[in-house]
């Protein structure tokens, strides 16, 4: 099987799904000729023409809200926000509107919209190039969530997303888009929305993670491993709707739980997976839930020291295990 | 003229009209020296409030205006169980 | 003085002139007449506490019914606002359809009694669901115009798939206050408007108030459709009390959109006599004397004046239609209060769709 | 001392604060003439005058945009969103802008405004006139977040929050406009920003909750003493930053905790609290963190019996309280 | 092809008729010349891997001096935008605090090194600090130009509360590029400025792209500042690359808005002919005839042309200019590459502020 990056995957995915369904059109700033800032949608504004592959004004209320009246009408938008620090002027669109559409039409109007934005931090992009998102929009009703950590899964989630009835955010993490490789098959597979996955058995602890932060838990649990520590991962993929039972049955096991995530650590997605953990399964736990996350300042820091500090990092994420794996 | 508890002073203009119009001059914002309410402060404020101040009983005439002429109470979303409580067994249609 | 009308307007358009028949222009006015009625239902219900809250389409029913019947009813695409009451029962809805959505009664086809009444929604009438948030659906509704575009751009690839593209595109029409183009999305869909030129139609309801602010300290122009040329798009004014002017300039509007000649920015004038909502103490932003002179644009008597005058309704012709409204009012208020409530779990669900059923096909 | 309401304690405590600073100014939909929708500024307009109570267009963006610019021009603006529900269209200027300003600027701008804004449910307000937002801004470093429960904080919390030199975000809960009353003195007083308050002292389980349900919350813990279940109350009041050490000092001495909030259950602000408790609390943990709160539907529904359903109540908390206790 | 310009342009304005002095005109061609070499730098600095990334001011220096010689230095207040570094330096931003931020230094002093470069942050010089999602700044600027209003309103509370107020108002300028006024912002900032009659200057960079896209899928209309009308402000259009004719149409703007006569929108013309920023691959969108035409708007050139024309400049004086600040460039470089970093726990503060430090009173 060949193998890919993670921008290759994400870019494939498109194209697949346009060839296959003429009612898929890509919307945002600079997907045209320009092919995407981050080249997600290179090839495709001269593959499928201006009407499939289209340069919107700058403005991301209104990229969302003509996604959401196209999809209303019959198509499946792509909106691309640029990045996910400049989704917030169409929160309301997508908070109030897309998220709520298909319940306050009692059940008659979906939204089969997709959001794809690139997220997270790591890449000298400081407060508005390196932001994570995804806490707000996991916690509205209506929204599915999802973020890929993997080449293979990025190809397979976003087809699903593309398909699904809903409006569905897809967060790639971009310090990965080049960095992470791997085996993607050509053609058309899907990898379900819904079910996270556990990524490395273990029964020492349990490490959740998403998007980059699984990425570096998998180097940290080979890093641990040398020292005797079995350490199980879970990729959560689905942020919303949260799979529960994943994260209970692991857990389960072994009745330790480290959520690392690269957002503040305040009402970050990981509060959430503790929460659970803590009310229903409370008699699994066999010491504190853990979580290493960003800390609580206003965004990544631009200057080299000052990132590394807010990031998260394999190391760090060793360090943690270490800490828990003692209790 | 009269001071205003120590206040700045008064002047007879201002305390005539204060008590034809029967204004609180203590509702009424000084522009003047220390706060002075001036002529001019209390033509403004008459002028602000030529608009009939919320909560004042409807008027008698309005009592004739159809319901969809009628001032509402001006209380918003109430506790829904005050609503229904309020709301009579639903009758016949009248 | 927010308005500047000083007497009775009476209609001075010719509705044959327009294209309109006899029966049309008399239907028009028993539409215009049932959506008057059901409304003042609706402030006596709540005045009494039989229902929690309305807000009314009083003074807008002038502008609902022209642009309904410029429309190409069953065809057309309409994304309506809170005062599109008249709006709604031109196009088909049943006044039970309206007084479920009031009571909050099992069966409300808008949003199934979770909305706050007057959020018009109803697929058979391709009326989208309307929201409360203002403006949000004016770039919704260019986006619904856009895939009309992308329909004919992409015929080829559409009909090869199996999805049967008609033969002209249909027309999107979207309403809102005055008040709410100050907000972002309203630039922002015009933008979208007259970059690719959509079959849309924005038609902005000027009563003179958002709630108690006046027009003066909402924008610095005169006119809301002064505002057409920002965006390329085109701008029309209509006096909103008379229903002919409306059907006029909104058929013009129509005809351009369909033609791919792009979008009409439409404002259509009037007062709003009637507090801003069930809840508003309007004594506290404007005075008695104000309000009665709004009354002198009140689209219903002008259009009845124009019948009598085109010998077009006789008194025993409108006594009838007073009556046969009464009814279908008393009837539909009867089976909105016979209604049971939803079932209390029933507000778990749906929030996710399990099956797709966008779009509109075919012809 | 004299009683008052929840509204008029709001509207006192703006009053006091434009009189006593003249650069204190109101700005927001119909706060002028007509006083505000729930008469929040009755009066003031009539008072000071067009120009320090200002009507804005109907735009939310630039009510907070035109607050932060008067904020660092040396004015103390109050800006009023009319209902929480539409704060959404000024999520980027209050998240991107207003919270980061600070940071941004290596500490050299700050931002002293107000945004206040009525929120909750259970007033027939449905989708769009119930909401609870303040899980959004809670998980954003740089804005505080204040939710009073009774007219005495209510007073004392929003002239706390007038004075402070950051960016506060006041939500008041509607419902308890004039159902919530008490006793407040005239005249000047601040309840200062930060700490949470055990407001009834209890032994065998701590409920953590804040605004209206704080208000049920305290009526519920009355219900189960009957029984003799020893309820300790904790009203959270200030959201962020959040108050750690009573959070876990009240759990210490009871060892179990219930969490009761009207949001969306999923990241809904109980899931920090609840997260702290499972990491820092941990060994203080007698029975699991329990939460009560909105399921995870797009909005409270209007019917009656949808919305109660919906809505947490007294008796749904002295239920959950029971369930806890038997643990 | 979106520059309609064929051939260069000389300048045909005279300084002296706009009231500027010889020196002025000759220190306005220093600013300009510093802003571009102190740009150039940048370019090869990041090309050679020294510092991560680069936005650049480059075709845009005549708008930023321009504009900023007809302000009252010290007193008037900016909001400015990322291509705003000509702005700055002739605000009086020291080439070394711009390189500062560019290696993300200890002592950067527009964000201590958090934000990425050419975020102009200078309260000493009433720079407020520019932010990253566009169009931000715009209401934030006309809420600062409100202030100011409110300060000659309020003026006696003010002052018996011990605050100064100046005799005059503050002019706030903010400055964005013309893609960003597809932003809902732009739309509620201008309305909120034509209402309140705000001493605010709109001034739209329009370099012909927003990154890759051109300005025809940007807007429908030709002009920006053909939106003026929609807000009942005044437009004006004006040669970015001309300095003199900026300085001109800015001067009348900040006459106005001192005066009360409120907000102009300043569309100033120019084409960008480096890529978006340095990561930026603009061969996709655009090709090598488009840029050179583009060039032919550069200010500097055609500043140079005016002053030999005028014989201000000479041979010998240009290259004392080009060696005065090639030593500047080269001292910025040398200063913030021995800066040492800041320290990795500085990450953490400063989140809240303890004290207030906001506004601007007295004179
Ligand atoms: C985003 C948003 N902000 C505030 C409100 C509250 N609100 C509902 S209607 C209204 C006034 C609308 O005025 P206008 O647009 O002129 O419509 P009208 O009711 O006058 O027809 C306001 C402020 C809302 N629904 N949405
Ligand atoms: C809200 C937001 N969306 C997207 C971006 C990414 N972005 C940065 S600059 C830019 C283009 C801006 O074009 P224009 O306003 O014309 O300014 P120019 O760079 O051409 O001077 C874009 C899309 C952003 N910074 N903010
Ligand atoms: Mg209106
Ligand atoms: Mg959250
Ligand atoms: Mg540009």
């Amino acid at each position: 099987m060949p193998e890919k990056t993670l921008i290759e995957a994400i870019r494939e995915a498109i194209d697949e799904e346009m060839a296959r369904d003429p009612r898929v059109f890509v919307v945002g700033e600079d997907v045209g000729p320009r092919g995407g800032v981050f080249r997600a949608t290179m090839g495709l504004w001269q593959k499928y023409g201006e009407w499939r592959v289209i340069d919107s004004p700058l403005a991301e209320l209104s990229i969302v809200a003509i996604g959401i009246g196209a999809a209303l009408n019959g198509f499946r938008p792509i909106c691309e926000i640029q990045f996910a620090d400049f989704i917030h002027p169409a929160f309301n669109q997508i908070v109030n509107e897309a998220a709520r559409f298909f319940y306050r039409s009692g059940g008659v109007y979906n939204v089969p919209m997709v959001i794809r934005a690139p997220y997270g931090g790591g890449i000298s992009g400081g407060l508005y190039h390196s932001q994570s998102v995804e806490a707000f929009f996991a916690h509205v009703p209506g929204l599915k969530v999802v973020i890929p950590s993997n080449p293979y899964d990025a190809k397979g989630l976003l087809k699903a997303a593309i398909r699904d009835p809903n409006p569905v955010l897809f967060f790639e993490p971009k310090k990965g888009y080049r960095l992470i490789k791997g085996e993607v098959p050509d053609g058309d597979y899907i990898v379900p929305i819904g079910p996270a996955k556990v990524t490395r058995e273990g029964s020492d602890l349990t490490v959740f993670a998403y998007g980059m932060m699984h990425y570096y838990a998998l180097q940290a649990a080979e890093m641990v491993a040398k020292e005797g520590i079995d350490v199980e991962v879970v990729d959560l993929r689905t942020l919303a709707p949260v799979d529960k039972a994943t994260i209970l049955n692991s857990v389960k096991k072994t009745g330790k739980a480290l959520i690392v995530y690269e957002d503040n650590l305040t009402l970050g997605y990981g509060a959430e997976v503790a929460a659970i953990l803590a009310e229903e399964g409370f008699e699994y736990l066999d010491g504190p839930v853990m979580r290493l996350a960003g800390p609580d300042v206003p965004g990544v820091p631009f200057s080299p020291p000052m990132q590394d500090f807010f990031m998260p990092s394999p190391q760090k994420i060793a360090e943690a295990i270490r800490r828990l794996a003692r209790y | 003229a009269g001071r205003r508890e120590g206040g700045p002073r008064i002047s007879p203009v201002v305390a005539k009209m204060a008590a034809e119009y029967g204004i609180d001059l203590s509702k009424v914002p000084g522009t003047g020296e220390g706060g002075r309410v001036t002529k001019k402060d209390l033509l403004a404020y008459i002028e602000r409030m030529k608009l009939q101040p919320a909560g004042v009983p409807a008027a008698p005439q309005e009592a004739e205006l159809p319901p969809w002429e009628q001032p509402g109470t001006g209380e918003l979303f109430r506790p829904t169980e005050e609503v229904l409580r309020a709301a009579p067994a639903p009758a016949a249609p009248p | 003085m927010a308005v500047e009308v000083k007497e009775f307007l009476p209609i001075t358009q010719r509705h044959e002139d327009l294209g309109l028949s006899d029966e049309t222009v008399l239907r028009m006015y028993y539409h215009l007449l049932l959506s008057r009625r059901l409304d003042e239902r609706c402030w006596v219900l709540q005045r009494q506490g039989r229902v929690p809250f309305h807000i009314s389409g009083i003074a807008h029913e002038g502008i609902g019914v022209g642009a309904a019947y410029a429309l190409r009813k069953g065809f057309d695409i309409v994304h309506p606002y809170y005062r599109d009451l008249a709006l709604s029962i031109a196009l088909g809805m049943k006044p039970v359809e309206f007084m479920l959505a009031l009571y909050g009664k099992k069966g409300d086809p808008h949003s199934a009694a979770r909305q706050m009444p007057s959020h018009f929604s109803l697929r058979h009438l391709n009326i989208i669901a309307g929201s409360s948030p203002v403006a949000t659906q004016l770039p919704q509704a260019a986006g619904i115009a856009l895939a009309e575009v992308l329909k004919q751009k992409l015929r080829p690839q559409l009909e090869a798939a199996g999805f049967r593209v008609s033969r002209e595109m249909r027309v999107v029409l979207t309403s809102t206050g005055e008040g709410s183009t100050s907000e972002g999305d309203f630039h922002e869909a015009l933008n979208w408007a007259g970059i690719y030129k959509l079959p849309l139609i924005v038609l902005v309801h000027n009563n003179q108030y958002a709630i108690s602010v006046p027009v003066w300290k909402q924008m610095a122009v005169k006119r809301v459709a002064d505002r057409a040329a920002a965006y390329g798009i085109h701008g029309a004014v209509c006096d909103g009390g008379n229903v002919l002017e409306v059907y006029q300039v909104v058929k013009e509007a129509v005809d351009r959109a369909r033609a791919g000649e792009g979008t009409t920015l439409i404002e259509a004038v009037t007062y709003r006599w009637t507090p801003h909502s069930s809840d508003d103490d309007d004594r506290t932003y404007r005075t008695r004397e104000e309000v009665e002179q709004g009354k002198l644009r009140d689209p219903l008597p002008r259009l009845r004046d124009y019948l009598y005058r085109r010998s077009l309704l006789t008194q025993r012709l409108e006594d009838e239609l007073e009556e046969r409204v009464r009814a279908e009012v008393d009837e539909a208020q009867r089976q909105a209060e016979e209604a049971p409530y939803p079932a209390p779990e029933e507000a778990l669900a749906p929030v996710f769709a399990t099956e797709d059923r966008s779009g509109w096909w075919g012809e």
